[in-house]
């Protein structure tokens, strides 16, 4: 086996040698080496979040046309080593009458829900946390934790701000969720399997041109789970000042920081990997691993950048149309895309692959016009509840 | 599974239905109000069972001896006991070639009722729903005055829902594989049939006659199903391809039935026959096929050309090899439908309601098919049976385009006394319905048998050429008699519309109707001439061989014994020549001059009253239905006998009641067992209700410990024992 | 290996906690919160009866999927009545909402 | 005794560790997140039994959705975020000894019970259950009608929670 096709089953295969030699049994040295490697992983992405936040304000200053850190370092590159030696050094303050267990798990739950998801993230042909075959679903089970950990910040902090703000972003991720789980029942039927490397795998074609309302609509549901703008419910922070977090200070607030940008960019990833074909790129991933590897973080990159390209640019939505919009547009749409997809699937089974692709296409952009136009029919009668029928003014001659 | 392209033919099959029925519910659940979105469902509709219909007919050509491997796929339904009922779909040559001719009628008719029913005219001043559109009046602001015009139907969704429904079950009984689902789809067509012929329901005629045909259908219908019922206890299956096995046939033909020395196999083909004489309207059922005409125009096209009575011939083809096992039930059917093609026609020639005359014009053709049928001709039956279709459709929409234009005419002068589908009012209408009338000609030259060129030539010609050619010399003859009045009629027909000179005001101002209307009938007179020439016999001089008698090969393979072509003989072949010829000839030689029905030789009574037939069921059956409910029912029964019976029984229980009531009721179950146990439960209740405390976690509480001491005295004294 | 006998206890214990729970507390909340152990419990009956009977007769997991339904609908319709009674008595004492008796 | 034994031990203290805390707590957010470690518990105990979906599931549906349900309740329905009174009834003993005697039974049954210390056979290899599962639970030979009847129940207990919870102004 080569080295550049599957480097971590040589390292693993080299260490277990070094462990044995040293006289330890080899259950106990495959577990110490399990651990060593989710070690190596988590490191490299708690690096990859200090960067992160170098990019997030980097991406966010040239949106608002500023230069951004550009201080410390070259580029400013070591500005977040700089923040996170603040956030170190900062009073640890806890609010009276707080919860104090609640108070100090919540944060590092909120890292975990984050963390959990690289488990399953194919981030090569050979390099797989776990090959879960219920990959797509354990995606939900990890976003459920996260929206635990906003609930309990925002009980235990006791302020009222930070309460709302959990009640709120609460709400929207748990409706968000069934769109979410919906859409990911696309690839699922496309791929034959809720497991991410099968998904990845399968993507001869980028699932994005089978569904691209699909891909669509996980998009809008990641981003109202991530509580991003224009579903930034949970911080609000013209409203709420802070929103949940507010009561949290030092590395703790650090953690709901780090954990949301971290999320952000795995959820880039993940749409990268449902839709965009993974790691996945004209047989690159054939010829090394550390290639297919930066595949997948490159697209995961661009995912990101999209996410914050509209963090950006949109205005917060009302919480009520939030909500209204979720239930009464994007789950009706994901289950009648689901079954769309299904039954077009199962009729196409035999199907020439370029014509299953553009009937594909095609019946997904039929269907968001359609959706489209009936939301807009819908809006201008309520609007005609409110204002009265709109008065087209003639014009005289 | 064969597959071709991308979805598999089987599965194809099974949804060519599909479509129609969809927009029927959809129209009546969702889109009624909304008349675009309706017409333009059932004719996307229409166009997708179409699409489905061609690509199987397509596929079905490409494959070598279909009739021995067709396309069939089915599955499990009904449970029956050990076995299950299966239906599914079977696409054999014959089903293919209906398919093809069903799809093309069912949508040219779906097209031209939307320009029928003048889609986008305003509503009409008087309309209202059940009655035909009464015509609009509209300013016209350039000339300075108001005008009549053609208003919309006002139940303009209802109809497109109807005529859905109705090609959804056409497509079933064709697609079918089994005798249950054909009398299913046959069964949606007769309520159908019902529901548009009684479309204007607020016409008291049209509900009449709604009631008249269904009546009547249901009348054959019930033999049939009494037929079906029987095949089904002798042979335990109703699926054609297991019929049609060489042993159950067999055992069918020897199997004797109890009824007047028929075999099993004769005594289910006459019942079954029986519901194609309901259907197709032979006689003595053909009753209710002339007052149908009280539907709209689409309506009539669709019943009595291309679908409903096609599919009354389309059974008995179908179930030929199991009729054509007994020669008694072979004789009755030719009897009949040679009968009915003679008997029709006189009927035709005395008519002038245009539409009339098309009616016992199919109803003659029918017979003809039938009679072919009789005589064992099933590939010249099947070959008539399209033709008909085609050029039939194309008489009875061109006759609609014809009462439309002369009800634009009727809207012009105001004068609502002229009747608008009555052939003396007309004349002349070839200048100002060039369209109608070229393709009306090539229709009605179809329906005559005109030599050569027309579809009808080729098909009744083989009907006759093998009527001769077995032998079977009255059939032969009865029929040219035939023959030759449907070409009289028919020229009958084309003269007093369109030739000569316009004989009423209403008949000047006729005028072409919209391309909705017209193309369809130029589509169909395509198929009217064309089609026959997919059929001209091998042994015909000089045009014989140039195409491959494609009928007789494609539908021959239907069943396991290819039929012989009979061979060429010069009688029939100049017969027909001369009764289409001669016929069209007398018809227009003495038609020619005829300006009023007085000047009429032919307006003979009993011709004109159709032989007396209504009046005799009406004595024969309604009549004495009306005294047996009336008189000998209620009047009688009822009233004397039954009430004068009850009548002594009342003092006696009345007596028995006051006395149990006295004696026993009041003292014994009131007092005692009643006040005495409501005391009781009143008590007990008072003591026990200190137990209800409200409090739902006491009761839980309650029932565990009664279910841990039951659990534990059941385990320690019943189990453990 | 782990015999069955543990999973099988480790249920009863779960069930018999959740009983005690429905039984004991006063909060009507709480109470649902004590039926929620209790179907766990027998979920983990059912997964231990698929996992040790015929692993490839899914009976076990198809009804624990069913007993996940039934729990989401208990929860839902059960916190609703637990909000609207609340809001009718301002109360969520189970043994103050006790209007039902003689 | 085996790696596996013990982290079943462990997992099956800590998971009646917290039922019991559920049950005894007096601050019911508390007792809400302790049902929730309980939860995980039962979640990791399916893992153990290899039925990796259901864990997922009980991770997204008890977790995901009921048990936040459960927080929600609890914040709806308080006056005050104190605990104020005994939360436990006036008949908690007897209902404490309604649990043993139900656990004692149960554990008498299991006892006389020849199928208690059987051990798992191993999976036959390429088994799909997940794939078995969906099929069982979409096949009209297996259990179609269950699953059917419980898509239902749930269409019916969210028109009834709305209803019920509704606020009629």
């Amino acid at each position: 086996m080569d080295f550049l096709q599957d480097p971590l089953k040589i390292a693993a295969d080299w260490l277990l040698g070094i462990f044995t030699g040293w006289g330890m049994p080899e259950i106990a040295a495959q577990v110490l080496i399990g651990f060593l490697g989710v070690l190596i992983l988590l490191s490299a992405l708690m690096v990859l979040d200090i960067f992160l936040v170098w990019v997030e304000r980097k991406v966010v200053s040239r949106f608002q046309d500023r230069i951004g850190p550009n201080r410390v370092g070259p580029f400013g590159l070591i500005q977040p080593l700089a923040d996170i030696i603040k956030l170190l050094i900062k009073e640890d303050t806890t609010p009276e009458g707080a919860d104090r267990v609640v108070y100090n798990i919540a944060p590092l739950l909120s890292m975990m829900s984050v963390l959990i998801l690289w488990a399953i993230v194919p981030l090569a042909p050979t390099m797989l946390g776990v090959d879960l075959n219920v990959g797509a679903l354990y995606l939900i089970a990890a976003g459920a934790i996260g929206t635990l950990s906003i609930i309990m910040a925002g009980w235990a902090s006791n302020n009222k701000y930070a309460l709302i703000g959990a009640f709120r972003q609460v709400a929207v991720m748990v409706s968000f969720e069934i769109p979410m789980l919906t859409v990911l029942l696309i690839p699922t039927i496309f791929a034959g399997s809720m497991g991410m490397s099968a998904i990845t795998q399968n993507q001869d074609i980028w699932y994005v041109w089978i569904t691209p309302l699909g891909a669509l609509i996980f998009l809008i549901a990641a981003i109202a789970e991530l509580g991003r703008a224009p579903f930034d419910m949970g911080e609000a922070e013209s409203e709420l000042v802070s929103g949940y977090n507010i009561e949290y200070s030092g590395m703790k607030f650090g953690m709901f920081y780090a954990g949301e940008l971290l999320h952000a960019f795995t959820f880039g990833g993940f749409w990268a990997i449902l839709f965009f074909g993974g790691y996945r790129f004209f047989g690159l991933e054939q010829v090394s691993a550390f290639l297919a590897v930066a595949v997948v973080v490159f697209k995961a990159m661009i995912g990101y950048w999209i996410i914050m390209w509209i963090k950006y640019t949109l205005l917060r939505i009302r919480i009520d149309h939030m909500l209204a919009f979720n239930w009464k547009f994007l789950t009706p749409l994901a289950f009648v895309l689901l079954m769309v997809t299904a039954l077009l699937n199962a009729l196409l089974a035999d199907a020439a692959s370029w014509f299953y692709i553009s009937i594909m296409f095609l019946s997904n952009v039929l269907l968001g016009w359609i959706s489209l136009e009936v939301a807009r029919v819908y809006s201008r009668r309520q609007r005609e509840k409110v204002e009265g029928p709109k008065v087209v003014e003639v014009a005289h001659h | 599974m064969r597959a071709g392209g991308f979805v598999a033919t089987e599965i194809l099959i099974w949804l060519i239905p599909l479509p129609p029925a969809l927009a029927f519910f959809l129209i009546v659940l969702f889109t009624n109000k909304n008349k675009t979105l309706s017409h333009t469902i059932a004719v996307g509709a229409a166009l997708l069972s179409w699409l489905g219909s061609m690509i199987v007919f397509v596929r079905a050509l490409s494959i070598e001896h279909l009739g021995e491997h067709p396309f069939e796929s089915s599955i499990n339904w009904l449970p029956t006991g050990d076995t299950w009922f299966r239906i599914g779909v079977l696409v054999d040559p014959l089903t293919a070639v209906t398919l093809f001719f069903v799809a093309w009628t069912v949508l040219m008719i779906f097209i031209y009722s939307v320009g029928y029913h003048n889609f986008g005219q305003p509503e009409g001043d008087h309309d209202h729903k059940g009655l035909p559109p009464h015509g609009a009046t509209v300013e016209d602001h350039g000339h300075k005055h108001a005008h009549a015009v053609p208003s919309v139907e006002p139940m303009y969704s209802r109809f497109f829902a109807f005529i859905g429904l109705f090609a959804f079950g056409m497509y079933v009984l064709v697609v079918s594989d089994n005798l249950l689902t054909l009398f299913v789809g046959w069964e949606i067509m007769g309520l159908c049939s019902y529901l548009l012929i009684g479309f204007w329901y607020a016409k008291e005629s049209a509900r009449d006659a709604a009631v008249k045909a269904f009546l009547t259908t249901r009348v054959g219908d019930v033999f049939m199903l009494l037929g079906i019922v029987y095949l089904y206890s002798v042979t335990g299956t109703l699926s054609f391809r297991e019929i049609f096995a060489e042993d159950v046939l067999h055992t069918l033909a020897t199997v004797p039935s109890s009824f007047l020395g028929f075999s099993a196999a004769g005594l289910i083909g006459l019942l079954l026959f029986m519901g194609t004489i309901g259907k197709s309207a032979q006689f003595p059922l053909h009753v209710w096929l002339p007052d149908a005409m009280e539907g709209p125009t689409p309506v009539s096209a669709m019943i009595h050309a291309a679908t409903m009575v096609s599919a009354g011939v389309y059974a008995v083809i179908r179930m030929f090899p199991l009729i054509s096992l007994d020669e008694k039930t072979m004789a009755i059917v030719a009897f009949i439908g040679a009968f009915t093609a003679l008997f029709a026609a006189t009927i035709a020639v005395a008519q002038n309601d245009i539409k009339r005359v098309l009616a016992y014009s199919t109803i003659s053709q029918l017979g003809y098919m039938i009679a072919a049928l009789g005589i064992g001709a099933y590939v010249a039956a099947a070959f008539h049976l399209i033709t008909h279709a085609f050029f039939k459709a194309l008489l009875f929409l061109g006759s609609g385009s014809v009462i439309h234009g002369m009800e634009h005419g009727v809207l012009h002068t105001g004068n609502h006394h002229v009747d608008p589908q009555n052939m003396f009012n007309m004349g002349g209408l070839r200048n100002k319905m060039p369209i109608t009338f070229w393709t009306f000609l090539i229709g009605g030259f179809a329906l005559s048998g005109f030599p050569l060129v027309t579809a009808g030539f080729w098909s009744k010609d083989e009907i006759l050429a093998d009527a001769f050619g077995h032998g079977h010399w009255w059939v032969f003859g009865t029929l040219a008699i035939a023959a030759f009045l449907t070409a009289f009629y028919t020229m009958r027909q084309i003269t007093l519309t369109f030739l000569g000179e316009p004989r009423t005001k209403e008949a000047e101002h006729a005028q072409e109707t919209p391309w909705t209307m017209t193309l369809p009938l130029v589509v169909l007179s395509v198929f009217a001439i064309g089609f026959g020439w997919f059929g001209i016999p091998e042994h015909f001089p000089a045009l014989g061989g140039l195409f491959p008698n494609w009928i007789h090969d494609f539908v021959g393979g239907t069943l396991t014994e290819h039929p012989e072509a009979v061979e060429f003989n010069w009688i029939p072949l100049l017969t027909s020549l001369v009764v289409a010829l001669g016929g069209l000839f007398f018809g227009w030689a003495i038609y020619r001059n005829v300006q009023t029905p007085a000047e009429d030789k032919l307006q003979i009574p009993i011709l004109k009253n159709k032989y007396y037939f209504d009046e005799a069921y009406d004595f024969l059956f309604v009549k004495p239905a009306y005294w047996l409910a009336e008189t000998f029912i209620y009047k009688w029964m009822d009233k004397r006998v039954i009430d004068g019976f009850l009548h002594i029984f009342d003092p006696l229980t009345n007596g028995l009641g006051a006395f149990i009531r006295n004696y026993f009721d009041l003292p014994v179950i009131n007092r005692f067992f009643g006040d005495g146990s409501a005391d009781v439960t009143y008590w007990f209740g008072g003591k026990l209700r200190v137990v209800q405390t409200g409090r739902i976690q006491q009761y839980l509480m309650f029932a565990l410990v009664v279910f841990i001491v039951v659990g534990a005295a059941l385990y320690f004294f019943v189990f453990a024992v | 290996m782990v015999p069955l006998s543990w999973y099988l206890i480790l249920a009863a214990a779960l069930f018999s906690v959740g009983l005690f729970g429905a039984l004991s507390r006063r909060n009507a909340v709480a109470i649902l919160l004590g039926i929620e152990l209790m179907l766990n419990a027998v979920n983990i009956n059912l997964a231990a009866f698929w996992r040790y009977g015929n692993v490839t007769n899914m009976a076990g997991q198809v009804f624990a999927i069913i007993v996940f339904a039934v729990a989401a609908a208990e929860v839902a319709v059960g916190l609703a009545l637990v909000i609207s009674v609340y809001r009718q008595r301002n109360t969520v004492i189970a043994d103050d909402i006790d209007m039902m008796k003689f | 005794m085996t790696a596996e034994q013990i982290i079943f031990l462990l997992v099956a203290f800590f998971t009646l560790g917290s039922g019991f805390m559920v049950v005894t707590t007096r601050n019911l957010i508390h007792a809400a997140l302790w049902l929730i470690a309980t939860l995980f518990g039962v979640a990791v105990i399916f893992a153990l039994l290899d039925a990796g979906f259901l864990a997922v599931v009980q991770v997204v549906v008890y977790i995901g959705a009921i048990a936040i349900l459960f927080i929600f309740a609890v914040m709806l329905t308080r006056k005050d975020m104190r605990d104020q009174g005994p939360q436990m009834n006036r008949n908690w003993w007897f209902g404490a000894l309604i649990s043993v005697l139900t656990f004692g039974g149960l554990y008498f049954l299991l006892q006389g019970w020849n199928g208690l210390s059987k051990t798992a056979a191993d999976i036959p290899s390429g088994f799909d259950a997940v794939g078995e599962l969906g099929n069982a639970l979409v096949s009209p030979n297996a259990y179609v009608l269950p699953f059917e009847v419980a898509s239902v129940l749930l269409v019916a207990a969210l028109v009834g929670a709305v209803y019920v919870a509704f606020n009629w102004k």
